[in-house]
């Protein structure tokens, strides 16, 4: 079994109800453990993050890749054909330079590193939301003119 | 009245908003960094929005995100709470331009408020007693010696946009007076970008004495009496108590009313603090807090007044609930502030309970404390009808307290209480150095 | 003063004994059952002793095992809580007999207000309304049907050793009466070995309200005002408050004075409580309770004054430290008792905090619910400077009341916060079965 | 597996829920375990009944069968040799009948059923303790006149 393949393991039980996993195949044994067999009902983040607007917070709670979104404007999964592009700021998202024009990228897009891909304005500020490594985008997420918190999943992207 | 307010802000204040928050009937939305989103307030609170990663500057100290954050849940008024920008004139001013309603004084007050030079000319005016000073700026060696001379030594060199001890130098004789002149220049020049220095007379071990004070925009400014915050450790308050043990009811009334003064003087609003510096004798005017105060509930305890909800009436527009008159300070009230030492996962938790004991907490078994933010965990407050009935009960509650997985100053807490010097109340801002060392 | 009490009973109760002697600096000692071995109270006592098996029978109610315990730990008083032994003129003997202060007032005392026949006609010679009744027990028919025309029906036949609704017939017209009676003693023969009977006036959905007492061996006896119980589910309390809504101010200063006149003229020492029933426009003695009640912090807080630090000193022959001048009552105060449905480990706890709220409890996350005993978990009680403020904290504190692994009556306790039948006030004691059925 | 692999499944582990990793493949084996278990204090009855007259306390900490002794006169443990007779009330023990006559019974005796072995003085009142098997006396815990709580283990016995 390959490295890549044992990490997405651990990433596959870690964010599952599972408490510890054991495999043996041939020559080959895997097993492993999560701490704490108790299970803390308040580090569970959907039911904190409840207060949320319902809609965001429903994608968050069936989503790890929303959950892992935060930290950085673009996450990983495991699942490299599974990625997200979040907000870096709060604010609101426009898909269109100016109400009159065509938007910056539909569905199906390939965009290169550096292209804008939408609009955040915060403050009365128009904030270019840049892509950080050349994909195409598979689903755009939120509605023009969508009010979006920190870390909302914006765009689903296939790295090129 | 206000319908829905967003909290910028944290922890154990951030909490605190919230319960008044509820008890009024408006709605509670509180601002939180994804170091955050598994927390106590955002659990209490009716709606979160997540502001930002757990960097404090990306976060809590992101106007714009915090504003935005506001604007996106639908609420017309702004909390800062404390700490972070809850004393930054450009976040209010930002606030306000942004439409909302901000829990706080105005951007001009507080902006003003903020130069130490500006205050202290203020509150001369206004015919407060303040520490023997330069009376503003001090440019050359000349004025300074003079000056000391007459107020004799030791005196103090301070940075006029300075705090927290930058730019601060305490001279004992003639001899030291340039050099320290040039490096507290130097060093203000460094940190507030801003050379401006002022001269005052020095006091050793002096109380720390702050008067609180509630305003609206009615013209209806109170006091709820003085708090002593004398036990300090590098000028972090540890304790905190109401009344002073060493302010007789002289003093505290013309404190009181002094700090009454000055506030409608400058046309406050909301909650605010006047610090005194207090030798035994006279007192002596410090500076403002333009914000609620940590310390705020043992002021609570003993008015039976919450402070919060007259701090949002008052910056919103509506008259404060009460008058002077119906505020009767009655009893003793004590604050311990409980600090994590280290970060960690809480394995057990007891919160002490019973009779006129008030916990101000956001932890709970189970709970992350996380090593991004401010020490203080818990604030643990107890009443009584005298001060040595408030001693008794803060003994049996730190008794019965009990967290376990991070390290507290729980211990350090009870040397305090149980200590003599503590429980005769005779100690000044040197105090709680002389009990440690005990 | 003594200087170590032996605690004879659990729960709530004893973890908010234990707290008030440390903070007299009087040494807790907790007799516990091997049910209770892992307890709050057993965790907070200076010392514990283990006096039984789980069943009741064989430790709480074993006054051998309790009286050996406490010599055992070398106490030199034992405090009975409520319920169990709390009103056991018998076990208050053995504690004297044993060279042991018993926290309450004397055997006799207790067996003489034991008996309700005894007790109503001396309230009756202090002077304090009672239900229009007999007056003494009830043998013939006549007697009987003489009496309920007098007084009009509908009429309440009771056991005179009776308690707990056994023995007691509402009569509503005089065909009814014969049979009643018969039923009635019959009852009463069997439960109590006793058949005497007694009849009186029956008050349809009246107010239950009780005055608090306190009384020392100096002669000193003061009043804390009342409390209103009427919200009751088959004649278990749920929900008390103080002041009583419907309660004025004139109605308040007679029934106090009435119930303090009693207790002067029976000698009685430490905490106890005069029952009454309140009509809208008379109020009617019913009974003592020669004990302090679980509902006792409501009078705690409109009053300021720690109701067990008094009783402890007034029943040790300590002259109580206040006196009536000093008893100023002020605002309102309710408490919600959270009962157990179910027994069980708690998986999760959170308890609510904050300004004005108070939680006597023995819970906290990893304990167990022992099915042994009393359902009685935990009381949650507020305070405000109004009725309505206190609701509206209370509505804050239940929202804020996290208990899992359990089930509560917290769904139960909203219910009631939020009717309007409770927020208007106007309820008597079929009150609760009207707001449940809502 | 190279090292920099096993090093990043370390690094992996380290940030990951996970308590501990076995991998086994072929020759090569791999056991990863993270330090500190999470406990649960508050359920330790030994903490608990620390506030117990010490002496007392440290028997019923280490001794399982005082825990048991509780339920009934006589404790049993899976060690049929190793059996306890506990108080079953709370007061006084006494060894004999009054001051001037010899004990009921010494260490090494056999009693049969029945058979008073001591004394327990509560509230005036003596309380003849009868044992409730045949057995031999190997032990006797506590002094003459000791006071006694309920549950203390008094006879360490034998069956017979």
């Amino acid at each position: 079994m390959k490295k890549s393949e044992i990490i997405e393991l651990i990433e596959k039980l870690d964010t599952s109800s599972l408490a510890e996993m054991y495999i043996k195949d041939g020559e080959f044994e895997l097993s492993l453990k999560k701490a704490g067999a108790v299970v803390q009902p308040i580090a569970a983040p959907q039911q904190v993050a409840a207060p949320v607007v319902p809609a965001m917070d429903g994608h968050m709670a069936q989503d790890p890749a929303a959950e892992a979104g935060g930290s950085g404007a673009a996450a990983e999964t495991a699942d490299e054909s599974h990625e997200f592009i979040t907000a870096p700021i709060v604010g609101t998202f426009y898909r269109t330079p100016s109400p009159d024009s065509p938007p910056y990228v539909e569905e199906g897009d390939e965009v290169s590193k550096g292209e804008t891909i939408c609009i955040i304005e915060a403050m009365k500020v128009m904030n270019e939301l840049e892509a950080e490594f050349d994909c195409r985008i598979k689903r755009i997420l939120v509605e023009n003119q969508q009010m979006i918190e920190y870390g909302t999943p914006l765009f689903e992207v296939e790295k090129l | 009245m206000v319908k829905s307010v967003f909290i910028a802000n944290r922890g154990e204040i951030a909490v605190r908003i919230v319960r008044t928050l509820k008890e009024m009937g408006i709605e509670a939305v509180v601002g939180y960094s994804e170091a955050d989103r598994v927390s106590l307030a955002v659990e209490l609170a009716d709606k979160a929005v997540c502001i930002g990663p757990a960097e404090a500057k990306k976060s809590y100290l992101h106007s714009a995100n915090l504003i935005s954050g506001a604007l996106y849940a639908d609420c017309d008024a702004i909390h800062p709470g404390v700490g972070f920008l809850s004393e930054s004139a450009q976040f209010a001013q930002q606030v306000q331009d942004a439409g909302l309603v901000f829990i706080g004084p105005d951007a001009e007050t507080i902006s003003f408020l903020g130069d130490k030079v500006q205050a202290r000319q203020t509150a001369l005016d206004a015919g407060l007693p303040v520490t023997p000073g330069s009376d503003g700026p001090v440019t050359d060696l000349e004025t300074a010696v003079a000056f000391a001379e007459k107020a004799g030594y030791p005196v103090i060199i301070k940075a006029a946009s300075g705090g927290g001890g930058k730019g601060m130098r305490i001279v004992r004789e003639e001899s030291e007076l340039e050099s320290a002149m040039r490096i507290a220049t130097h060093e203000a020049e460094t940190s507030f970008s801003d050379g401006t220095i002022y001269i005052e007379k020095y006091l050793e071990n002096p109380r720390h004495i702050e008067v609180q004070i509630l305003a609206d925009t009615f013209g209806n400014v109170i006091h709820l009496g003085e708090r002593d915050c004398s036990l300090q450790k590098n000028h972090q308050k540890v304790l905190e108590e109401s009344p002073s043990p060493g302010i007789d009811p002289d003093i505290r009334e013309r404190m009181c009313s002094d700090a009454v003064n000055l506030f409608k003087k400058i046309g406050y609003k909301g909650a605010g603090t006047i610090e005194f510096l207090f030798d035994g004798e006279d007192y002596y005017f410090m500076e403002v807090n333009a914000r609620v105060q940590v310390e705020h509930p043992v002021s609570e305890y003993i008015s039976n007044v919450d402070i919060i909800k007259e701090q949002i009436r008052g910056c919103s527009g509506e008259p404060m609930d009460i008058t002077q008159e119906d505020v009767k300070l009655e009893g003793a009230s004590i604050e311990c502030r409980i600090n994590a030492a280290t970060p960690g996962k809480i394995t057990r938790y007891l919160q002490p309970g019973g009779r006129n004991v008030r916990v101000d907490s956001f932890l709970y078994q189970g709970y992350t404390v996380s090593p991004h933010y401010d020490s203080l965990v818990s604030k643990l407050i107890t009443y009584g009808r005298d001060r040595r009935s408030a001693i008794a009960r803060m003994k049996r509650a730190l008794d019965e307290y009990v967290i376990e997985g991070i390290d507290t100053n729980i211990e350090v807490q009870k040397k305090i209480l149980n200590s003599t010097l503590f429980q005769r109340g005779i100690f000044g801002t040197f105090g709680l150095s002389r009990i440690l060392e005990e």
